[in-house]
């Protein structure tokens, strides 16, 4: 028990090494974040490519379509982040308690508002800050903020639609990567004149994908009934 | 890639594929087991005989693929590597047959006979090594090859003995490597050559004689050599056929190839001598002759007395070589020859006592010659090859080895050679004594019933044949064809016009 | 046909066909295996074909999305990158067959098993291919987090508490890699390597990055001291999670910090010295933690610590004899994934046959099931760097290369290492051979994974043939 | 310029703090927060150092930093997860020592 003691409760010499160390290391960072950068980034060329991009919005741009591979392995990650939590077991109970008047009002309110709320950050990515990810998670907010309403029919959604839903973001994300080659274009090489459209395409189901993940990891377990 | 070219590859694989198949073979598949434990056996010795027709005439063997940058795997077949090829073939053949009938009836045959050609295909490597690369890469496999032998019995001894056994060779098998990365690091090549290549390398003395400490330590604990031989008398716990094969023949002759490898053709014994390292290295072996005679009187058991006797006799063949006298030469390599076919002999014999009639002891083997008066007879030629006495071949060894250090004027070495005959005979005689003319027991420790007969004939064939041989070569030493033949032809190599 | 075949982009599909893989399993999850096997068999097909035109044509480069570097992001393979593919390659496949069988009567875990597995084969082979600095942080998350699910998915207690472990020190070393990327955009503009490479001058502006770039992937590959975590994950997981992770995941972080040094090739001998130091540690710290182990598996485990410790003896090396050094550790690396693998995974038949793993009580194990036991002790020889085997000419290149400049700690290092990994080795086949006092249950082992680790010890034991053809893939990669 | 800076240098003000917690704190939930903090630090830093130059706001550390915020989404979701399974069979939310879980093996065998 003495070491364990020991381990939880550090004594101040390791504090005061930790505290150094940190202090070190902070001032080390802050030295080489103050240094001048050598070359500026790579904004410029983001401004001169941004025509060809499908998005108006230089941060939608980059999301999806000059480093899209980036945000398809973003996407991977969460999946596989649901896929871990899935794996580890079936959702546990929520202790049923009577809901505050406070959470019921602003639910009457939220839950309603925040799939048009989805639908305009979708929309307004394409020119202004917003976009799949901002999206889907106001619609998992309002989902969360339903599941803990405890004012809630039961409306057991089957398995089925829940696992398409989860892989719809992913898999339209990789097929558009796969359907636009040929014609020499690379994988997700979008044809200038549909790369907006595909860009909505792919985030319209990718909001979708994240609403449903957000949500389904906040229950923290796979639903009962899953395979 | 000529049928020349692929000739070692196929003598290795002439063991090597029929050990795998052995592996996955059922244990009751008792006659195919056998067939391609003797099929291969003969097959390595045909091809042996082909390769030997043409190394005579001068034709060269050698396999080479890449291994490591700069460095290859080479089998190359020489006269000295086709002595010790032989040797292990011929008397593989003659294990097996013994092993056969040794081992019926008992469990795990597959994986035995399987090992066991690993073994053999370890040795057959060794010997056909080209570099000190590829020797080292068999030398590892023989290691690892024997150790599953050597615990095969499972017992809680086994696995102690298989434990020393290991710590030993690979330490051994270590110093070997070190020395050897070292040596390339100072030469830039690892070929064997007649007359070697350190000389031409240039390197300051002082550092190759680390490195020759180092490569000599290496193989000297396969060899047995004095601080290094401990693990020898231990592994005797493993079957007959394997003390036979691997401890009197394999694993010890690989060690004491390995010294014959590293003077002759890595130092080149010339230039081996003018750094100043076989004198110890003479001296060393001497000390290891007179020391395991020693132990070996006071062994009990049988087959241990037999071990310390290997780990002296052995060390003949390393003092013919330090001796570095091209007359000496010739003892050394022929008793590697010799005194393999004499040490089988006694396991072969051993192994039947045992086997027949339960006795491991000396002292158990009182008037044992009246009940097995062949194998008795097959132990006593053997024994008294073993002290020196003519005609055997070990007389013949004996003789060149005196012969070679007084023609370089080591008159030392003569009085080593009589002391450890001397030795010799005091712990073989006592035997031979009261094998033949002390009274049997009225019963014996755990005697097994051959339908009246001695014992197996698959048992007894085996001693007697390599007694035979024994005798016939010390009888016919100067002819053509024997092993002191091809050790002149080898020896000539050796030494600068 | 064969034209299309050959100008099919293979690097972007080694990555993509694993990703499709695992979104078709998990989505079918009664036919999770099947879909699984055929996304292995594809994906290991992909990698060999990258392979073999990096080998026909040298570097290989994919622009995604058709944008050039330094806007987007390209995926690169060079003769490093594609030794790694191959080794995941070989690896996966040998694992995936294993675990076919191996998790055949618990279909809860086939169907777990699969998606996650593939989520990490795409990771890994993303990884291997990133030439963009944020793109190899994503490539490590995803990772990271497929790892610890696969670890957690045993679901007792021990590898729960390994897969807690094991995220928290992931998070940490991924957070401390982004924070180094974060610098390096800011000083240089870029966060492609070639590029950066090109701009990187030295300095503080580019030490304090790499440094903590460096740390973070120390952490993740699990080198003394930062191994704490390595033993609970690795060997708490099922055999075949624990054959990936030790045969995979860390080398993945490995192929990380040789990518990040080749690029930036820094100079300076303290931090080579340093790491060489905490090798040589690792390496004996992590032998005389499996020598002390009763459990086979975490003996593995523990041997996973000592050698990665092997793979940091390159660096001080490395200063004079490059190319030696260099290759010895990549050799050494590629040679520890098959071996360990396959260790793992006879570990995982042994404990399936007997119900349990205490290594002193393998009751005479050999009898029982002998291909199993000529894996372990095939993958062990080739630990050891006894020849022939891959793990041998690894250790030849570092001790060739430690002799040739004098460096006889070094070479100390290495040779005392082998001779404890043997030791080690042969503990556990020395009690395989005798028989226990105690009776114990006695399953039966399917054939396949007895054959399935076989093969890969088997190809340990042949990479050590191999390096003539390996080896001059790496020429044009080293510095 | 100066607000990127203040930014960047709080980011780094919060890495150390979560490093500290993640070092000193047992309980796992305070553990997870940590890195979530350290996180937020992390992209404090590039969101930061990218608005720190003359030519205005690079989009590119915004974008990275939307996806590093899914990808710690991701594991802070995982992480909770596991913290709940650990705390369900063994009654704590904290890890164990070397010579608690070596005990556990030994039951778990």
């Amino acid at each position: 028990m003495k070491t364990r003691h020991a381990a939880t409760e550090p004594g101040p010499v390791f504090r005061i090494g930790l505290a150094l160390l940190l202090f070190a290391i902070t001032a080390g960072l802050a030295l080489a974040l103050l240094a001048e950068p050598v070359a500026p980034g790579v904004a410029g060329q983001v401004e001169a490519a941004l025509g060809d991009s499908g998005s108006k919005n230089h941060v939608t741009a980059v999301l999806l379509n000059f480093r899209g591979y980036d945000t398809l392995l973003e996407l991977a990650v969460l999946t596989s982040a649901l896929v871990g939590v899935w794996a580890l077991g079936v959702a546990p109970d929520i202790k049923e308690t009577t809901p505050s008047p406070v959470l019921l009002g602003m639910n009457s309110v939220l839950i309603p508002l925040a799939p048009l709320f989805c639908a305009y950050l979708l929309w307004a990515g394409a020119s202004r800050p917003g976009g799949a990810f901002q999206a889907g998670a106001v619609l998992a907010a309002a989902a969360v903020l339903y599941n803990i309403s405890c004012r809630r029919p039961e409306l057991r959604l089957p398995s089925a639609p829940l696992r398409p839903g989860i892989v719809i973001g992913l898999g339209v994300f990789i097929a558009t990567g796969f359907g636009v080659m040929g014609g020499g274009r690379a994988f997700m090489e979008y044809p200038a004149g549909l790369a907006g459209g595909l860009i909505l395409l792919i985030e319209t189901a990718a909001t979708l994908s994240i609403a449903l993940i957000l949500a389904s990891l906040f229950v923290g377990g796979r639903p009962e009934g899953e395979p | 890639m000529s049928f020349n070219t692929w000739l070692p590859v196929l003598v290795l694989c002439s063991s090597l594929v029929p050990g795998l198949i052995i592996f996955m073979l059922p244990e009751r598949a008792t006659a195919l087991r056998t067939t391609l434990n003797l099929g291969g056996a003969v097959l390595k010795i045909v091809l042996l005989v082909l390769m030997m027709i043409g190394v005579f005439h001068g034709v060269d063997y050698e396999f080479r693929v890449p291994l490591v940058p700069g460095l290859d795997f080479v089998l190359h077949a020489d006269a000295l590597s086709l002595m010790f090829v032989n040797l292990s073939a011929v008397l593989w053949l003659a294990t097996t047959f013994y092993a056969i009938g040794y081992l019926e009836n008992s469990p795990n045959r597959s994986r035995f006979f399987g090992y066991f050609s690993l073994c053999v295909t370890a040795t057959v490597g060794l010997a056909m090594a080209g570099n000190l690369l590829t020797f080292l890469v068999f030398y590892e496999a023989l290691t690892l090859t024997t150790y599953p032998l050597v615990v095969h019995r499972g017992t809680e001894v086994a696995r102690k003995a298989g434990r020393t056994y290991l710590a030993y060779t690979l330490l051994g098998g270590v110093l070997l490597l070190t020395g050897t990365v070292w040596l390339y690091s100072l030469t830039g090549t690892l070929e064997f050559i007649d007359r070697g290549f350190v000389a031409q390398a240039g390197v300051d003395p002082a550092v190759l004689r680390m490195v020759f400490l180092l490569l000599i330590l290496g193989v000297g604990v396969k060899a047995a050599l004095l601080p290094l031989h401990a693990w020898l008398p231990q592994a005797m716990v493993a079957p007959a056929p394997v003390s036979a094969l691997l401890h009197a023949v394999a694993v010890v002759k690989a060690g004491a190839f390995g010294v014959v490898r590293i003077i002759y053709d890595v130092f080149g014994i010339e230039f081996a001598a003018s750094i100043g390292v076989t004198l110890p290295l003479a001296i060393l072996a001497a000390a290891t002759i007179i020391y395991a005679s020693l132990r070996a009187l006071f062994q009990d058991d049988l087959k241990r007395r037999l071990a310390f006797s290997t780990v002296s006799q052995v060390s003949y063949i390393t003092l013919g070589v330090a001796i570095a006298g091209p007359i000496a030469t010739i003892g050394g390599l022929v008793h590697l020859v010799h005194q393999g076919f004499m040490k089988i002999t006694l396991f072969f014999c051993a192994g039947n006592y045992a086997e027949t009639l339960g006795v491991h002891k000396v002292s158990e083997m009182a008037g044992i010659g009246r009940r097995m008066p062949w194998t008795t007879a097959a132990f006593t030629v053997a024994a008294l090859g073993m002290i020196g006495l003519p005609p055997t071949v070990g007389f013949v060894s004996k003789w060149y080895l005196g012969l070679g250090a007084l023609e370089v004027g080591q008159h030392w070495v003569v009085f080593v050679l009589a002391g450890s005959s001397l030795l010799n005979a005091a712990y073989f005689l006592p035997i031979l004594r009261t094998a033949w003319f002390d009274a049997p027991p009225a019963e014996w420790p755990e005697e097994r019933d051959y339908g009246g007969k001695e014992t197996a004939w698959l048992l007894l064939l085996p001693p007697l044949a390599t007694a035979a041989a024994t005798l016939v070569w010390g009888l016919l030493a100067s002819m053509p064809g024997t092993p002191l033949d091809w050790v002149q032809f080898i020896a000539a190599r050796k030494y600068a016009p | 046909m064969s034209e299309w075949l050959a100008g099919a982009p293979w690097m972007m599909l080694a990555i993509m066909l694993p990703l499709s893989g695992a979104l078709v399993a998990f989505l079918l999850p009664r036919h999770s295996a099947l879909v699984g096997l055929g996304a292995s068999l594809l994906t290991a097909c992909a990698a060999l074909v990258v392979m073999l035109q990096v080998a026909a044509d040298g570097r290989q480069a994919y622009r995604l999305g058709g944008w050039p570097a330094p806007l987007g992001i390209e995926l690169v393979a060079d003769g490093l990158s594609v030794l790694m593919l191959a080794m995941t390659a070989v690896v996966g496949v040998a694992v995936s067959v294993y675990a076919r069988v191996y998790l055949a009567d618990s279909p809860d875990k086939v169907r777990r098993f699969w998606p996650l597995w593939l989520f990490l084969w795409a990771a890994l082979n993303a990884l291997f291919q990133a030439g963009d600095a944020f793109n190899l942080y994503v490539t490590l998350e995803l990772m990271g987090l497929s790892a610890v699910a696969l670890v957690a998915l045993s679901g007792s207690g021990p590898a729960l508490w390994g897969a807690m472990r094991y995220l928290l020190v992931s998070l940490l070393g991924s957070l401390s890699y982004l924070v180094g990327v974060a610098l390096l955009y800011h000083a240089y503009g870029t966060l492609d390597l070639a590029l950066l490479s090109e701009r990187a001058d030295g300095g503080l502006q580019l030490a304090v990055p790499l440094g903590a770039m460096i740390a973070g992937l120390l952490l993740k590959t699990g080198l003394f001291p930062f191994h704490v975590w390595l033993p609970p994950a690795h060997g708490s997981a099922r055999a075949p999670v624990s054959a990936l992770l030790s045969g995979l995941v860390v080398k993945a972080s490995f192929y990380l910090l040789l990518r990040l040094w080749f690029t930036f090739t820094p100079e300076g001998q303290g931090v080579p010295l340093l790491l060489g130091s905490l090798g040589a540690a690792a390496i004996f710290w992590g032998s005389i933690q499996a020598l002390r182990q009763k459990r086979l598996k975490l003996l593995v485990a523990y041997s996973t610590v000592a050698q990665l410790g092997y793979l940091f003896i390159a660096f001080p090396l490395a200063e004079l004899e490059p190319a030696l050094a260099w290759s010895g550790s990549v050799y050494l690396a590629l040679s520890h994934a098959m071996a360990k693998g396959a260790m793992f995974l006879a570990a995982g038949s042994i404990m399936t046959q007997g119900g349990h793993d205490e290594i002193d009580e393998l009751d005479r194990v050999v009898e029982r099931m002998p291909l199993t036991l000529a894996a372990f002790a095939l993958a062990g020889i080739s630990l050891a760097g006894l020849p022939p085997s891959g793990g041998f000419v690894g250790k030849w290149m570092l001790l060739q290369a430690a002799m040739t400049q004098g460096s006889w700690f070094w070479a100390l290092v290495i040779i005392v290492g082998g001779l404890l990994t043997a030791t080690y080795v042969f503990r556990v086949l020395g009690f395989a051979f005798t028989k226990s006092p105690h009776e114990h249950e006695r399953h039966d082992v399917p054939a396949t994974m007895e054959w399935t680790a076989l093969v890969l010890a088997l190809g340990a034991v042949l990479l050590g043939f191999a390096a003539p053809w390996a080896l001059p893939l790496l020429e044009g990669v080293l510095p | 310029m100066s607000s990127g800076i203040l930014f960047a240098c709080g980011g780094l003000g919060l890495l150390a703090i979560g490093i500290w917690a993640l070092v000193l704190r047992a309980h796992l939930i305070r553990k997870v927060l940590a890195v979530n903090v350290m996180g937020s630090g992390a992209f404090l830093l590039l969101v930061g150092a990218g608005s720190m130059g003359e030519a205005g706001v690079d989009p590119v550390p915004q974008a990275m930093v939307i996806t590093g915020i899914v990808v710690a989404i991701s594991a802070t979701a995982l992480a909770l997860a596991l913290v709940l399974r650990l705390a369900n069979a063994t009654g704590k939310p904290a890890l164990p020592e070397d010579r608690e879980r070596d005990l556990m093996d030994s039951e778990e065998r």
